[in-house]
C-alpha cells in the first residue's frame, strides 16, 4: 500500500515539475563541457542560484535535445564544437524554439603529441591524412588504395625513418570528430581522386593497426605515449596543456598548438566552440542570463581567464566583446547567419 | 467377506484425459468405508492419476480433463459448485516422498487446522496437535522436540508426520500415494501397521508399487493396466488366486 | 503362462516342476516294480525297490529344500503360490506313496515261504493304482483339470475293488485256517494299493486347486464338478 | 587387449596408468594456474586501485592569513595574499564573498586559517608526475613546507561534497545519495513488479503460446545490452510520460527495466527450485493456490528471491551506460534533494572524472572506484547475510 502511494505521489510531482524549475539544464558538446560545468559550478558556489546541470551528449546529441521542443523540460542552453547546422536550426524552428542566442566562448585545439624526449617533427595535414586514412591516392593519383604506409618517410622522403603509431580517440570521441573534419574531410573534399571514387568527403580512419583506437580516457594516450616514444598522439589541447612535463607537440605547417597560434588562425587542428541560449526559457529559469554572463566574463575566458587554465584557448579580445553585445541585446540567430560564407 | 459393507466413494465410468491422450478408460469401482483399498499396477497404468483424482488433485494439471461421476457419500466431487478445498478437508493426501514443510513439527501439524479456521491457536490447538500426532503414532518420539523443524526428523518419522498433518484436519478418506517406498523395511513396517490403526477411523486409499505391501496392508485391491481397472477384490482372494489372467501375471510377477 | 521377468525365478520354478515329475517317475516305478516282484516272486526286484527307496527321499529332502527357498526369497503369489503350495503337498503324498511300494517290497520279500494268493485281484488292483498314480502325475504335469476330475471319479472303482478283496480274503481265511497268513499279506498289499489310489486323488486335488485356485477335497466327485463348472468326462 | 599390462596387480612400470596419472597431474595443474591467474589479476586490481586511491583520502592544506576585507565581498582574490591565490583551492576562496555576506561582523578581521590547497599543489607535495604547477608556485610551495605551512589531513571533503571542476573540491556526496535515489526507485519498482511476474508466471499462468512468448521475450532481455534500456527509458518515461530529464526517477525507472527481466529470472529460478512437494504437500491439505504461494514456496524461495534481487540491484548500482541516455552522466554537483531533481550516480561519477585531463582526478577516480567497490562488496554481503538468516528462520 504504501508503494502505491509513493508511486502515486511520485507521478504527481512529474506533473507538476513541468511547469516550474530552478536549475539550469545544459547539454550538449564533450568539448566545451569542462569550460561550461566549470562556470556552472562558479555560478553555483558565487551565487544564489543553483548550480546547473551539465550534461556531456556531444555536440549533435545536444542540438538535437535542444532543438526538440520548447517546453520547460527542454534543455535551456547547449554546447558545441561546431556550429549549429542549417537543418538543425530548421528543427528548432519547426518545433517551437524560434529564437535563439548564438555564443563563441573560445576555441580548441588538437594536439598532435609525442613524448618530449623525441626529436621535434613538422607535418602538414595531408601527410597526416596520408598517415591515417584507411584509403589513399596511389602514385599517379589515379585511384585509391588501402593505405600502405608504415613509416612517415614512405609519405614525405623529407620526413624521419619513424614508424607510424598514431593513438587516437575512438569514434564515440568529439575529439575523433574533429579530427576526422580537420584532417580527413577538410583536405578529400577537394580532392579529384576521391571525389572522383565516389567519396564527397572521406573519412573512414585505417584499421590495420597503425592507428590505435585508446579509449575515451584521454589520460591513457598521455601514458602510452610515454612508452611508445615514436608514436604519436591526439587528443585536445587541454592534454596537452596539463601534461606538458612529459609530453610534446608536433608542429603542424610550421606552427605548435598554443593560445596565440590558435587565435590568429595559424594552428589549423583548432575549432571554435560555441553555446546557444533560448531565448523563450530567459526569465522562466533563473540564472539563464547569469550564467551566460559569467562564462562570457573576462573572469572565465579573458586571456588569463579561469578556463583558459584548464585549456580554453580564448577568443581575441574584440570577438569577446563582440558576443558579450550580442548576449545584452539577446541577437536572435537567423538562418542567413548560418548559410556558408564565400 | 464382511457382511455389512458401506460404500465410501463410488467412482462410475471414470475416463480421464491428459489433452488428447486417455489416462483412464472408464473406471468403475466402489471404495468400502473403513477399509484399505491398495491400487496396484505396472508404472504409468494410472493408478496415481486416479488416486488423485479422489481429491481433485489433478486440477493443477494443466490439460487435464475428467468425465463421469466420483461420489463421496452421494455426492459428486466433479460438481461445479463444489469446493476443491472443502474437499481435500475431507479426502486427505499423503504423497510418495515425505514432503513435512520446512516448519516446526507443531507448525506442520497445526497449518491446516488453522488455515481453515477449525480451532484458535493456543491450548486447543495444542491438543489438536498432540491428538493427530497421538494418532500417527508418532508423539512419544517428537513431544520433546515440538519446535524443532519437522525436515529434521528421519525419513519414516517425517512421513508419519505428513499423516499427523493430514489427520489433523479430520479427513475421512486418506489417500497415499506410494508413501513408503522412500523409506526403508522398518520405517516401511511402522507406516504399515499405522495404517492398520488407522483404518479404525479413516477410509485409506493406498497406491504401491510394493504388492506385498499391498498384500500385507490392504483389505482390498484394485489391479490397474493400462488405464483400465482390471480386476478389483478382496485382497486374499487376488493374492491367492485372482481371476484375471493379467492380474496373475503381474501378481507372479510374469508382467511384460 | 507367461515367462517370469526374472529368469532364475522361473528356471527355478521350471526345475522344481521337473523335480516334482521326476520324483512322480521314481515312485510309480517303485510301484510297477514292487507289484512286478511279487508277482514274478524275484526277491532280487524286490530288494532293488527297497534300495531305491532312499532315492525317492532325497529327491524328498530336495525338493522341500528348493520350495522352503522359494518361499522365503521369492514370496511367491497367486498362480506360483499355489503351484508352491500343491508341490508341498504332493510330495508328501508321492514320498508315502514310495513307501508303500517299499512296503509291498517287504511284504512280497516276507511272502517267500508263504507263496501269496489272491493275485489276480491284487494284478488288478495294481493295474488300477499305477494308472491313477500316472494320471495324477500327467495332470500334475500338464494342469489338466479333466484328468484330475477323472482321477478322483475312478477312485470309487479303486474303492470297490478293495472292498471285494477284503470279502475275497476274508473267505478265503474263514474256509481254511492255513491261509490267514497269505490272507493277510494279500489284504495288506491290497490295503497299500488302495493307499496309492487315495494319494493318487490327494494329487489330482491339490492339481485342481492348483490350477483352479478351488479346493475340492472332502468334496464328492459331483459337488467338485459342480464347483470347477466342468462336465465329468465321459469315459 | 595385452591381459599382462591390464592386470591391475602387475607390478612395476605400467605405461598407461602413468600416462593417466600424468594426465591428472596436468590437468590439476592447468586449474591451479587458472586460479592464480585470476586471482593474481584481483590481487593487482585492488593493490593497484587501493594504490592510487588512497592519496585521495589526504588532502593538502596550507596555512594563510585571510583578510576579510569589504573588499574581499565582491573580488575574494584580495581576501589572501596576492601570491597565494594560486597555492590555496579557489574553491574555497570563492566562497568567502557569500560568507561574508552571512556574517557581516566578520568584516575587517583577518585569521590565520588552515585552508585547502590547490589541487596541482596538492599533487607537488605528494610528489606526482605530472603535478602540473608552475616552477614559480613551486618555490612558492617549497617556502611554505619550509615554514611549516603546509599540511596533510584527512580529505573529509571527498565525503561531503559534490562533483566539481576543481579536484581539491571533488567529492562523491551528490553520487552517493543520487545512486541511493535511484536504486531505491529501482528496488521499488522492479522487486515487486519482477517478484509477482515471476510467481504469476511460475505459479498461476497456464501453459501456452502466449505465456511462452513472454517467457522467451523476457529470457532475451536480460540478455540485450543494457544501453538499449536507456533508450527505451527515454522513450517512455521521459519523452512519453514526461518525467524529468536526469532525474534519480528517470534514471531509477530506467534500471528497474534493465533490472526487471534478472530479478523475474532470478525469482522464477527460485520458485522452480521449491520442490513441486511441498506444494503438493500444501494443496494436499486444502490450502488455496494464494495460501500456497504465500505461506510455503515464496518463504522457502525467499533466499534466492532476495540474492537474485540484490544481485540485480548491485548491477543496476554499477550500470552506466542506460543512465548516459537519460542524462544521468552529467555535471550535477548538488545532492538531489527529491527523485525529482537532477541527480548522477556513482559509476557515471567515476567516469565523468576518469576523462578529466587534471592529474588530481586520478586519484579521485580510484577513490571513486574504491567507494564503490565497497558498497558493491557491502551488497553482497548484505545479500549473504539476508539469505542466511532467512534460511535460519526455519
Amino acid at each position: 500500500m504504501k508503494k502505491i502511494i509513493l508511486a502515486t505521489a511520485a507521478l504527481l510531482m512529474v506533473s507538476n515539475v513541468a511547469e516550474a524549475r530552478d536549475q539550469i539544464k545544459i547539454v550538449g558538446s564533450s568539448t566545451v563541457y569542462p569550460f561550461s560545468s566549470y562556470t556552472a559550478e562558479a555560478l553555483g558556489a558565487t551565487s544564489k542560484f543553483k548550480t546547473p546541470v551539465v550534461e556531456s551528449t556531444g555536440s549533435g546529441g545536444g542540438l538535437k535535445l535542444f532543438c526538440a521542443s520548447n517546453d520547460m523540460d527542454s534543455p535551456d542552453i547547449t554546447n558545441a564544437s561546431r556550429r549549429m547546422k542549417e537543418k538543425e536550426f530548421a528543427t528548432c524552428q519547426k518545433n517551437g524554439v524560434k529564437y535563439i542566442t548564438e555564443m563563441v566562448v573560445g576555441y580548441d585545439g588538437i594536439a598532435i603529441a609525442q613524448s618530449k624526449t623525441t626529436a621535434a617533427i613538422d607535418l602538414t595535414r595531408k601527410e597526416l591524412l596520408l598517415a591515417v586514412a584507411a584509403k589513399v591516392p596511389n602514385k599517379d593519383e589515379s585511384a585509391l588504395i588501402d593505405n600502405p604506409y608504415h613509416y612517415w618517410d614512405e609519405i614525405n622522403a623529407k620526413l624521419p625513418h619513424r614508424k607510424i603509431t598514431i593513438y587516437g580517440p575512438p569514434t564515440s570521441s568529439g575529439t575523433r570528430d574533429a579530427f576526422e573534419d580537420m584532417i580527413l574531410k577538410h583536405n578529400t573534399k577537394h580532392w579529384k581522386v576521391y571525389n572522383d571514387a565516389g567519396f564527397k568527403k572521406f573519412h573512414e580512419i585505417r584499421q590495420d593497426g597503425v592507428y590505435v583506437p585508446s579509449g575515451e580516457n584521454d589520460n591513457l594516450i598521455v601514458q602510452k605515449l610515454a612508452k611508445d616514444t615514436e608514436a604519436l598522439g591526439i587528443f585536445g589541447y587541454s592534454y596537452l596543456a596539463e601534461n606538458t612535463d612529459s609530453i610534446g607537440a608536433a608542429t603542424i605547417e610550421g606552427v605548435g598548438p598554443a593560445p596565440e597560434t590558435v587565435q590568429d588562425g595559424s594552428y589549423k587542428l583548432s575549432r571554435s566552440l560555441y553555446f546557444y541560449i533560448k531565448q523563450s526559457h530567459v526569465g522562466k529559469v533563473p540564472g539563464i542570463m547569469e550564467y551566460s554572463d559569467l562564462f562570457m566574463s573576462e573572469r572565465m575566458i579573458g586571456d588569463k581567464g579561469e578556463c583558459a587554465e584548464i585549456g580554453l584557448i580564448p577568443l581575441p579580445a574584440a570577438d569577446r566583446d563582440h558576443y558579450r553585445a550580442n548576449l545584452k541585446a539577446m541577437t536572435r540567430l537567423t538562418a542567413d547567419d548560418l548559410k556558408p560564407k564565400k | 467377506m464382511s457382511t455389512n459393507l458401506e460404500t465410501k466413494i463410488s467412482i462410475r465410468d471414470l475416463k480421464l484425459w491428459y489433452g488428447s491422450y486417455e489416462a483412464l478408460h472408464g473406471i468403475d469401482l466402489d471404495i468400502y468405508s473403513g477399509k484399505v483399498t491398495a491400487f496396484i499396477g505396472p508404472s504409468g497404468c494410472g493408478k496415481s492419476t486416479f488416486l488423485r483424482t479422489l481429491n481433485r488433485m489433478n486440477d493443477r494439471i494443466q490439460g487435464c480433463k475428467v468425465e463421469g461421476k466420483i461420489l463421496l457419500e452421494g455426492n459428486d466431487i466433479y460438481a461445479p459448485q463444489v469446493d476443491v478445498v472443502q474437499l481435500r478437508t475431507h479426502v486427505g493426501m499423503v504423497f510418495q516422498k515425505p514432503n513435512p514443510f520446512p516448519k516446526s513439527i507443531y507448525e506442520n501439524v497445526a497449518y491446516a487446522p488453522r488455515i481453515h479456521g477449525m480451532v484458535q491457536d493456543g491450548p486447543e490447538m495444542d491438543e489438536l496437535v498432540e491428538t493427530a500426532l497421538k494418532k500417527a503414532s508418532i508423539w512419544n518420539e517428537v513431544k520433546d522436540k515440538l519446535h524443532q523443524p519437522g525436515t529434521a526428523l528421519s525419513g519414516g518419522q517425517q512421513q508419519r508426520l505428513c499423516i499427523a498433518r493430514t489427520i489433523a484436519v479430520q479427513p475421512d478418506v486418506i489417500l497415499m500415494d506410494e508413501p513408503c517406498s522412500a523409506l526403508d523395511p522398518i520405517a516401511t513396517a511402522k507406516i504399515e501397521e499405522l495404517m492398520d490403526e488407522l483404518k479404525q477411523e479413516y477410509t485409506i486409499v493406498i497406491v504401491t508399487h510394493n504388492m506385498q505391501q499391498a498384500a500385507r496392508v490392504s483389505d482390498y485391491t484394485a489391479y490397474f493396466y493400462l488405464g483400465d481397472l482390471i480386476e478389483f477384490g478382496e485382497t486374499q482372494q487376488i493374492f491367492t488366486a485372482p481371476s484375471n489372467k493379467k492380474t496373475e501375471d503381474y501378481i507372479t510377477g510374469r508382467f511384460g | 503362462m507367461s515367462e517370469h521377468t526374472i529368469k532364475r525365478y522361473e528356471d527355478e520354478l521350471n526345475l522344481l516342476k521337473q523335480k516334482v515329475i521326476a520324483m512322480g517317475g521314481l515312485v510309480e516305478k517303485a510301484v510297477r516294480r514292487s507289484m512286478k516282484s511279487l508277482l514274478e516272486l524275484d526277491a532280487k526286484r524286490a530288494r532293488k525297490v527297497i534300495e531305491r527307496d532312499s532315492a525317492i527321499n532325497t529327491l524328498e529332502l530336495q525338493i522341500d529344500e528348493m520350495t522352503r527357498k522359494i518361499l522365503a526369497l521369492r514370496q511367491p503369489a497367486a498362480g506360483d503360490l499355489r503351484f508352491i503350495m500343491t508341490t508341498i503337498k504332493i510330495v508328501t503324498d508321492l514320498e508315502r506313496t514310495g513307501d508303500m511300494a517299499e512296503a509291498i517290497a517287504e511284504t512280497m520279500l516276507q511272502s517267500e515261504d508263504h507263496p501269496l494268493t489272491h493275485l489276480a485281484s491284487l494284478q488288478a488292483m495294481a493295474e488300477k493304482a499305477i494308472s491313477q498314480l500316472k494320471d495324477a502325475l500327467d495332470c500334475f504335469a500338464r494342469g489338466d483339470l479333466h484328468l484330475a476330475l477323472s482321477i478322483i471319479q475312478k477312485d470309487g472303482a479303486m474303492d470297490l475293488m478293495f472292498k471285494s478283496l477284503q470279502r475275497e480274503t476274508l473267505t478265503y481265511m474263514m474256509e481254511d485256517h492255513r491261509e490267514i497268513s497269505t490272507g493277510l499279506l494279500a489284504y495288506s498289499i491290497g490295503k497299500n494299493l488302495e493307499r496309492i489310489g487315495d494319494h493318487a486323488v490327494n494329487i489330482a486335488e491339490m492339481v485342481i486347486y492348483m490350477v483352479s485356485s478351488h479346493d475340492v477335497r472332502h468334496l464328492n466327485h459331483e459337488a467338485a464338478s459342480k464347483l470347477l463348472n466342468l462336465q465329468t468326462p465321459t469315459e | 587387449m595385452n591381459k599382462e599390462a591390464n592386470n591391475f596387480l602387475h607390478q612395476g612400470a605400467n605405461p598407461r596408468k602413468r600416462k593417466r596419472e600424468r594426465a591428472d597431474t596436468r590437468f590439476r595443474w592447468y586449474g591451479l594456474i587458472a586460479l592464480g591467474l585470476a586471482l593474481s589479476f584481483l590481487v593487482f586490481f585492488f593493490v593497484d586501485i587501493i594504490g592510487q586511491a588512497l592519496p585521495a583520502f589526504k588532502q593538502t592544506e596550507v596555512l594563510v592569513s585571510v583578510n576579510y576585507t569589504e573588499e574581499a565581498k565582491s573580488n575574494y582574490n584580495r581576501a589572501v595574499e596576492h601570491k597565494l591565490t594560486h597555492i590555496v583551492s579557489r574553491a574555497w576562496l570563492r566562497t568567502i564573498p557569500a560568507y561574508l555576506e552571512a556574517h557581516p561582523e566578520a568584516v575587517g578581521t583577518s585569521h590565520d586559517e588552515w585552508v585547502p590547497a590547490d589541487s596541482r599543489v596538492d599533487q607537488y607535495v605528494k610528489k606526482h608526475e605530472g603535478h602540473g604547477l608552475k616552477s614559480k608556485y613551486q618555490k612558492e610551495v617549497d617556502a611554505l613546507q619550509q615554514e611549516g605551512k603546509v599540511r596533510s589531513s584527512f580529505n573529509i571533503a571527498f565525503f561531503e561534497t559534490g562533483d566539481s571542476k576543481m579536484p581539491e573540491n571533488a567529492g562523491i556526496l551528490a553520487a552517493a545519495v543520487g545512486s541511493v535515489f535511484t536504486l531505491l526507485i529501482t528496488m521499488l519498482v522492479a522487486v515487486p513488479i519482477g517478484v509477482m511476474t515471476a510467481i504469476y508466471l511460475e505459479e498461476f499462468a497456464t501453459d501456452n503460446r502466449f505465456t511462452r512468448l513472454i517467457e522467451v521475450n523476457i529470457n532475451n532481455l536480460a540478455a540485450i545490452p543494457s544501453i538499449l534500456y536507456g533508450l527505451l527509458g527515454l522513450a517512455i518515461f521521459i519523452s512519453f510520460m514526461g518525467v524529468p530529464r536526469s532525474s534519480a526517477l528517470a534514471g531509477g525507472l530506467t534500471l528497474a527495466l534493465m533490472t526487471l527481466p534478472l530479478i523475474i529470472i532470478a525469482t522464477r529460478a527460485a520458485l522452480r527450485a521449491v520442490p513441486e512437494s511441498i506444494r503438493e504437500a500444501a494443496y494436499g491439505l486444502g490450502a488455496s493456490s494464494l495460501q500456497t504461494v504465500w505461506h510455503h514456496v515464496l518463504p522457502l524461495a525467499m533466499p534466492g528471491i532476495l540474492t537474485g534481487s540484490i544481485i540485480g540491484l548491485a548491477q543496476a548500482m554499477g550500470e552506466t551506460a542506460p543512465l548516459i541516455i537519460v542524462g544521468m552522466m552529467a555535471y550535477i554537483p548538488e545532492p538531489p534533494s527529491s527523485i525529482l531533481e537532477a541527480t548522477t550516480v556513482l559509476p557515471a561519477q567515476v567516469y565523468t572524472w576518469s576523462t578529466e585531463s587534471m592529474h588530481g582526478y586520478i586519484e579521485r577516480t580510484a577513490a571513486g572506484i574504491l567507494v564503490l567497490l565497497t558498497v558493491l562488496l557491502s551488497l553482497n554481503a548484505m545479500a549473504v547475510r539476508l539469505r542466511n538468516r532467512s534460511e535460519k528462520t526455519w
